[in-house]
């Protein structure tokens, strides 16, 4: 097997040195009863072309391999990822590498880091940036349970059902071991969340947002953070894409005290959802409560400037259970992905692309609206939005589907109270002949 | 004098990303714009004007991050013996086949029918998994071996909570990696220090002693993170489950014992396995991991969901699992990382992956043998997959474990763990893994044998090193102290 | 002191292959023996024992060019300012290019009908060499620049023995680059030295004075290797053509003058382009190259087969061309590298080739005027892509232009082209090409500078250079009087 | 564009040094009637995203995109390339490197060519081999000058009809320009070259061979070398199929005097055709009089060992037209692409991926037999071989070709006597169900 160099002949030096007989000895002073019984069931190995063949037909089963557009986001984005930026970063160094903890032999990782949580830091509107959590959904948990630990004595966060209802989920998930009070906030007309019973909540730690929203809809965080902060509580911002950063005021100018969210939309592929990046961000006053890790500058003997990872007091190395999270490995390559991503696009081009997925979006959006179909909501959207059909709208999605196009997410998979209302999403990858071919199949 | 790879060589310096970069320059391959400008109907007062982002050309982009890889050191550069986390040689087919188009484009929210290729690899993964470690059921879902903990320990509330038993303390070995008192205290649970023996395992009577009708049982790993396999597992867990406990392992050490040791018959019924260590998945400069529990019959209706089911020869999510502990992911995971571990397991089979776990074990204990007589051995037992030294031989000359670890690096290793764990003190825990081979493995304690003649003959060698780096030795002191986090 | 991007750090030391290895050992993922194992029905004296290989295993492959790669440096490492090379950034995406499923992996036998998107890119690459330089047919089968101009001579050949005219004798200035004077050779044509005058360029009259019935013509290269624009151009050719004489152009200079210069107009009759060099295909430490040659229609029937033509909306091509002088390729040259000049082209279009063109020519002539002051500047004569500096004014201080460019190397830098052309004694020839920004040109001309102080004040240190790397000055003159090149 | 780095304002500023209003003045030196006329006819820039979807259809329009299995050979082969080979070989450092000109910088490149020589060498069984050439015809071409300069007083040389039809016409080209005769040399029976002529022809400086030659068919080189040298003349052999000698005696032990052939096979893709890779090989005496770049070892001023380009005074950079060759850019990446698949392999892969091609074609060539087929020539063949057919192929051919299998090369493409015959190729890459395919069909 080619990742085993051991020759028979080395095997028998080297057991004369360990003083065994055969291989098998090396374990016997494993008790019998806990030994493996025969053999594992595994399948006979494959040779890496008959892997790639499996794989092929893999692949075949996939609708994706063969789909024109799957007009679909929820919290995962379709965009074009520039060849140079998997190419740099799967250089081995980087991703063969462990984390930084000898940081004279990984000054590439750790630079790599401290620029992508500069940028993030950026993006966000805030002061610091971790080094990744593992995806969007537990870095809002982590975001409500790092403001638990900052207003300690509180017990009770209000998240916005507008937030991503698998983010609600995992949520759920890591607070459902404390004794914390989780309240959802209701959705308004225009999509927005509905502060209004705020005042009422006891014992607020933090309420959370997500903007733009699941249904795609623009929250407006300066007025909600006004509220809040009135509340006493901590303003969470979370979001699922980042690319409406090119083109809206940044959640931390708007008042947020921790900002978290996936930043796949940054040059990672899609692939069935991981992995992904958890970024994570928020005030310098808090960062000694920031959950993960995080890299910092500073010198070396010489006076020269370098990185390392820093404030590890708060990690589960050194404080063990008072750790700020467990999180230990994270989304590494991932971050240097972000990175380059965002280093690629630049302050222009992020902009050029996010008001190139507004345009495209405003584009379907209206030509289905001109078709018959209705805004489920009035707030303003940027890739994403939520429409309603009058008649049925399952034939016509079949239909497109059979000329493969996914044309949005049925809603009531997630909302029961939300009939007949699908959520679309359109990226810059989306040719317009593809959404005039979905104009035409509804309007007809 | 033996030398190891490491000699000194022209690489570049690089500035940050904004040091470079220039207003109006572009890296981004701009996509047509097919459609006609829309006028932007969002309230002025949510616009901003983007963030300060330098402007760059791709060659500026390309060798930002060339020469920036030029200061790092991964599994292809060299020996990284870091033990506790099987620095394993990571296949490059693994990569290419989590790229599949069709794979690695795919929309985790299609429906099941539409997604038959990605399912199976999840269906087929959960199943491997079982099999290699003797249990019954397989949840894809923690992104890390540390989220597998916290999946496990809310399992351990959710038994109880249906049960209708209120426990609240776990015993965790004093051995444990972080992570496990960190996961169970996240998890509402307070851990119990459970002193290990002084032969480095665990004592059955000190379980006893301390395993009651407060504590939802124990946290263990095995081998554990000394490297030794626990002998009184079965009797540890026989007496946490006589107590109406529970059994959490931590599988990251799986790599000693793959075909050797089933953990179901140990006892276990929890346990999480790290495929970034074990399945040969790259470590990424961090991340990303995936960290699959694998449980007992009993305990499979508290799995997180989703899990993948067949039926007939169709594969579905399953969501409708009243008592699972929920969802810890927004989708699957980190699938793609599942797909390289599951791309390897194909690749290897049975018969090799049992053989790696043998040729794991030779190579730390031939390394453990073959540095006794000049590195104080914390235990002398046969380990497994590592073996644990100090630098209690060297402190006559003032040389620590940090110094060791410093001057292996200019001789082009990568330091052993260091420091970890706790129990030993200035402990250097070293993991060669299989694929490491036995003319590598020679020069390596050959050079580490220099090592430690120079901590006697001329000590400021080590207390200098490393010199061949890019930087010398880093003040974490001040980046702790005054911290600062973005440029 | 200004200081460029060139550090010392750790980099790996790595024997030769067969230095390494271990009889047994295997790197290849063997393919499955579906197939009953045959006997061998050949002669025994016949077989052999297979070469002496070294038996590795994956990670030793991976270790050892990872390794070696780290003693290397590209155009992605840093700048690369190689005169008459043209090492301008090569986008990554034409490597995806050309390695798309179905264009790399198709056969060359196969039949027209079965290669129609093998076949587009050729025509239509042909079509935009023609446009590129104004000529009207296109070759697309030399596999480098030498060999287009073999091609270009045997041309020549082909069209005097056609016209019955016998003429043994070519043109080619002093300036010219070794392979002009050797493939007319190998073409059996006596090259005729022709002086360029004292600035730099070709003189009408010289080329009035030898340019006879017994000359086939001339062979020149414009903007020539002095990076100097051939002012007589036109004069020249028309002098030759008067006479009976044909004009070959040598192309490698292109990246001058797209949609600058007409070839046409200039009264080029066939030239050959270097697709390596202008149209960003790397070079891979020496090749695959690819050098097309355009010609006017005139000389088309003579170009090699086979060429790609269109009928209707289909692709052939084209074999019954009874003037052709052959075939130079066993297929269709170096296919791969045509399929990233034409994706390279794609991405420019016009507009931006030309700005290439126009930038190329800035910064050749931003560098020509930052460091006149300090060095001899060879003709004080606007520039081209390149100029050419020589070490006249180092030479009070003992130093050369070899010990300028060993010291660029610890800077960082590699060295322009030296002691080429042979004209310019200790020529310095200096190509940035477009790729490279105002500030990294800024950089280099600060550490240009710095270094010819310190030629003045410590000449030791460009003596000695370089010092950084790996290996310090290598001993040619051992090597070529006891060559060893095998181990 | 992002190749293109300059804003405006850096322009402005450079002309302000260079002294010219605008770039346009750059070229003001130019005369008029050399300038181009107009813009340059050039489709519209293509973004990356456009361009990738360009070489998707193009290739779609490409047999290869989806056939099953080529069962061609004839210069081009088909085989397993692992993953690893292009992923090392194209790191930048290697990729974006020109020709070693300043060794210090480039020892990467240059021991990586000096072990491409060797492993070459080994494989041959010679004792020197170049830098390469820029494929297997042309290094054929230069073979033959090289020994028409080493027997500097004949002019004629002669080649086998048995070697590759493209080839030879190669040579031809190469050779049209001197004053040398070139004698083309027939086949037997048994498919081998007929050299009884030989003793008849004067003035022979050297005779080449191909092995195994274009019908598959290997060639007895040891009787044929003892019959070449007792005609006074330089054996030379060629091969288009490396592998072939992992199983057979090599040319050097069979006493060939210059190697050379088409290294393709050795981790190049077949990508119609090139860029492949000129293996070059000779004995020592010779070495001297070999054609192209070579690297060879000595030592730095410290006395530690290196790798530089040698021998330069017979190159035309320092003998301009009195070079043994113009060659000048060669393949260079090749060589190392070659010399890790040779490494990967090692000698007991080699062998067995050489025996595994072999039982694969004596696979479909006895099937094909036992369904009515022909062997064309009773000579010993690897991986191709000639069959003929009794009743019309063509239709059988289509037939298979629809159902994604190309089913042998027309011979008659190339030689007219040979009618109703065809070369057929199999390499580990066909699975037997595809030859069992073919056979079945054949058989009906
Ligand atoms: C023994 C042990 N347990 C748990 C972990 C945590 O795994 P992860 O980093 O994937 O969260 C590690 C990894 O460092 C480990 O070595
Ligand atoms: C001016 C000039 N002509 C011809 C050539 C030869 O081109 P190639 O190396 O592709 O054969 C070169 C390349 O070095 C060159 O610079």
């Amino acid at each position: 097997m080619r990742y085993l160099p051991h020759t028979e002949k080395e095997i028998e030096a080297m057991l004369a040195v360990t003083g065994h007989g055969q291989l098998e000895e090396l374990f016997a002073h494993i008790p019998e009863d806990c030994r493996y019984q025969g053999d594992m069931k595994l399948p006979e190995p494959l040779s890496e072309w008959a892997l790639s063949d499996h794989f092929q037909s893999l692949a075949a089963n996939n609708y994706s391999t063969s789909a024109k557009a799957v007009l679909l986001g929820a919290g995962s984005y379709s965009h074009y990822i520039p060849e140079m930026v998997p190419s740099l970063i799967q250089r081995s160094e980087f991703l063969t590498a462990y984390t930084p903890y000898q940081p004279e032999m990984a000054q590439g990782t750790l630079q790599g880091i401290f620029e992508y949580q500069t940028l993030t830091a950026r993006l966000l509107g805030m002061e610091v940036a971790n080094a990744s959590m593992y995806d969007g959904a537990s870095a809002l948990a982590e975001a409500l349970l790092m403001a638990l630990r900052i207003a300690h004595k509180k017990h009770t966060v209000a998240i916005s059902s507008a937030i991503h209802p698998y983010y609600r989920e995992v949520v759920h998930t890591y607070l459902q071991a404390g004794i914390f009070n989780i309240i959802e906030l209701p959705v308004a007309e225009n999509g927005r969340t509905d502060l209004a019973g705020l005042k009422e909540i006891d014992d607020l730690a933090a309420v959370a947002l997500q903007s733009p929203n699941f249904f795609g809809v623009i929250e407006d965080l300066e007025t909600a953070s006004r509220e809040i902060h009135a509340a006493e509580a901590l303003f969470i911002t979370c979001f699922t894409e980042p690319f409406a950063y090119g083109l809206l005021r940044s959640p931390g100018i708007s008042g947020a005290d921790i900002v978290c969210g996936e930043g796949q939309s940054f040059g990672m592929p899609q692939s069935s959802g991981g992995p992904g990046l958890g970024m994570f961000a928020c005030l310098k006053k808090h960062q000694r409560n920031i959950p993960g890790r995080v890299a910092g500058e500073t010198v070396d003997i010489e006076g020269k400037r370098g990185y390392v990872l820093t404030l590890s007091t708060r990690e589960q190395h050194i404080r063990r259970e008072k750790a700020t999270s467990n999180i230990c490995s994270n989304q590494g390559i991932c971050t240097l992905t972000a990175a380059a991503y965002m280093a690629s696009l630049g302050a222009t081009g992020l902009r050029r692309v996010a008001k190139l997925n507004y345009d495209k979006a405003a584009y379907l959006k209206n030509g289905l609206v001109q078709a018959g179909a209705k805004l489920l909501f009035s707030g303003p959207t940027f890739n994403e939005f939520v429409l309603t059909f009058a008649d049925d709208f399952k034939p016509v999605r079949q239909r497109l589907l059979d000329k493969g196009i996914i044309a949005g997410l049925e809603l009531s998979r997630f909302y029961k109270e939300y009939e007949k209302a699908y959520l679309f999403c359109v990226t810059e990858t989306v040719a317009r002949t593809v959404l005039d071919e979905v104009i035409e199949e509804v309007r007809s | 004098m033996t030398h190891g790879p490491g000699i000194s060589g022209l690489i570049m310096e690089e500035p940050l990303l904004w040091e470079k970069g220039k207003q109006g320059r572009t890296a981004f391959s701009m996509p047509d714009q097919d459609v006609p400008e829309a006028t932007v109907e969002i309230d002025k007062n949510l616009l901003g004007d983007g963030p300060d982002f330098p402007d760059l050309s791709e060659v500026d982009v390309v060798r930002h991050y060339t020469r920036l890889s030029g200061w790092n050191f991964g599994i292809d550069t060299g020996m990284y013996p870091l033990g506790s986390c099987t620095m394993k040689y990571n296949p490059k087919i693994n990569e290419k086949m989590a790229a599949t188009p069709g794979i690695a484009t795919s929309h985790p929210l299609l429906a099941d029918e539409l997604s038959q290729g990605t399912l199976q690899i999840m269906f087929e993964l959960q199943t491997f998994l079982a099999s290699l470690t003797g249990m019954d059921a397989v949840s894809l879902q923690p992104a890390a071996g540390a989220q597998g903990e916290m999946a496990g320990m809310l399992m351990f509330a959710a038994w109880f909570r249906k049960k209708g038993e209120k426990r609240t303390k776990i015993l965790i070995p004093d051995t444990a990696h972080g992570t496990n008192p960190a996961s169970a205290a996240l998890c509402g649970f307070k851990p119990v220090l459970l002193q290990s023996g002084s032969d480095g395992t665990l004592d059955a009577k000190s379980v006893a002693e301390l395993m009651d009708e407060e504590t939802v049982g124990i946290m263990l790993t095995n081998p554990n993170t000394l490297g030794l396999f626990e002998q009184s597992i079965r009797e540890i867990t026989a007496i946490v489950h006589e107590r109406g406990g529970l059994v959490y392992g931590d599988g990251a050490n799986m790599n000693a014992v793959m075909g050797i040791v089933d953990f179901k018959r140990c006892g276990i019924d929890i346990m999480h396995l790290n495929l970034h260590k074990t399945f040969s998945t790259p470590h990424g400069g961090g991340g990303p991991g995936a960290g699959p529990i694998c449980v007992v019959d009993e305990l499979a209706d508290f799995l997180p969901i989703p899990r993948v089911i067949k039926s007939g020869d169709k594969y579905h999510l399953q969501y409708d699992c009243p008592d699972s502990i929920g969802r810890l992911h927004a989708f699957f995971g980190n699938y793609g990382v599942l797909v390289k571990a599951y791309s390897y397991i194909l690749s290897m089979g049975a018969e090799n992956l049992q053989k790696a776990s043998q040729l794991a074990v030779l190579n730390a204990n031939y390394i453990r043998e073959s540095l006794r007589d000049v590195l104080h051995l914390a235990y002398d037992k046969p380990c497994m997959h590592e073996c644990v030294f100090s630098d209690k031989k060297q402190q006559e000359y003032k040389i620590t474990t940090l110094d060791m670890a410093k001057r292996l690096i200019d001789h082009g290793y990568h330091p052993p763990t260091i420091y970890f764990p706790l129990v030993v003190p200035g402990a250097i825990m070293i993991e060669p893994t299989e694929t490491e081979n036995k003319d590598d493995l020679d020069q390596f304690i050959d050079v580490f044998k220099d090592i430690i003649q120079e901590a006697r003959e001329n000590g400021e060698l080590l207390r200098q090193a490393p010199t061949r780096t890019k930087l010398r030795r880093l003040d974490e002191t001040q980046a702790a102290r005054k911290p600062c986090l973005t440029g």
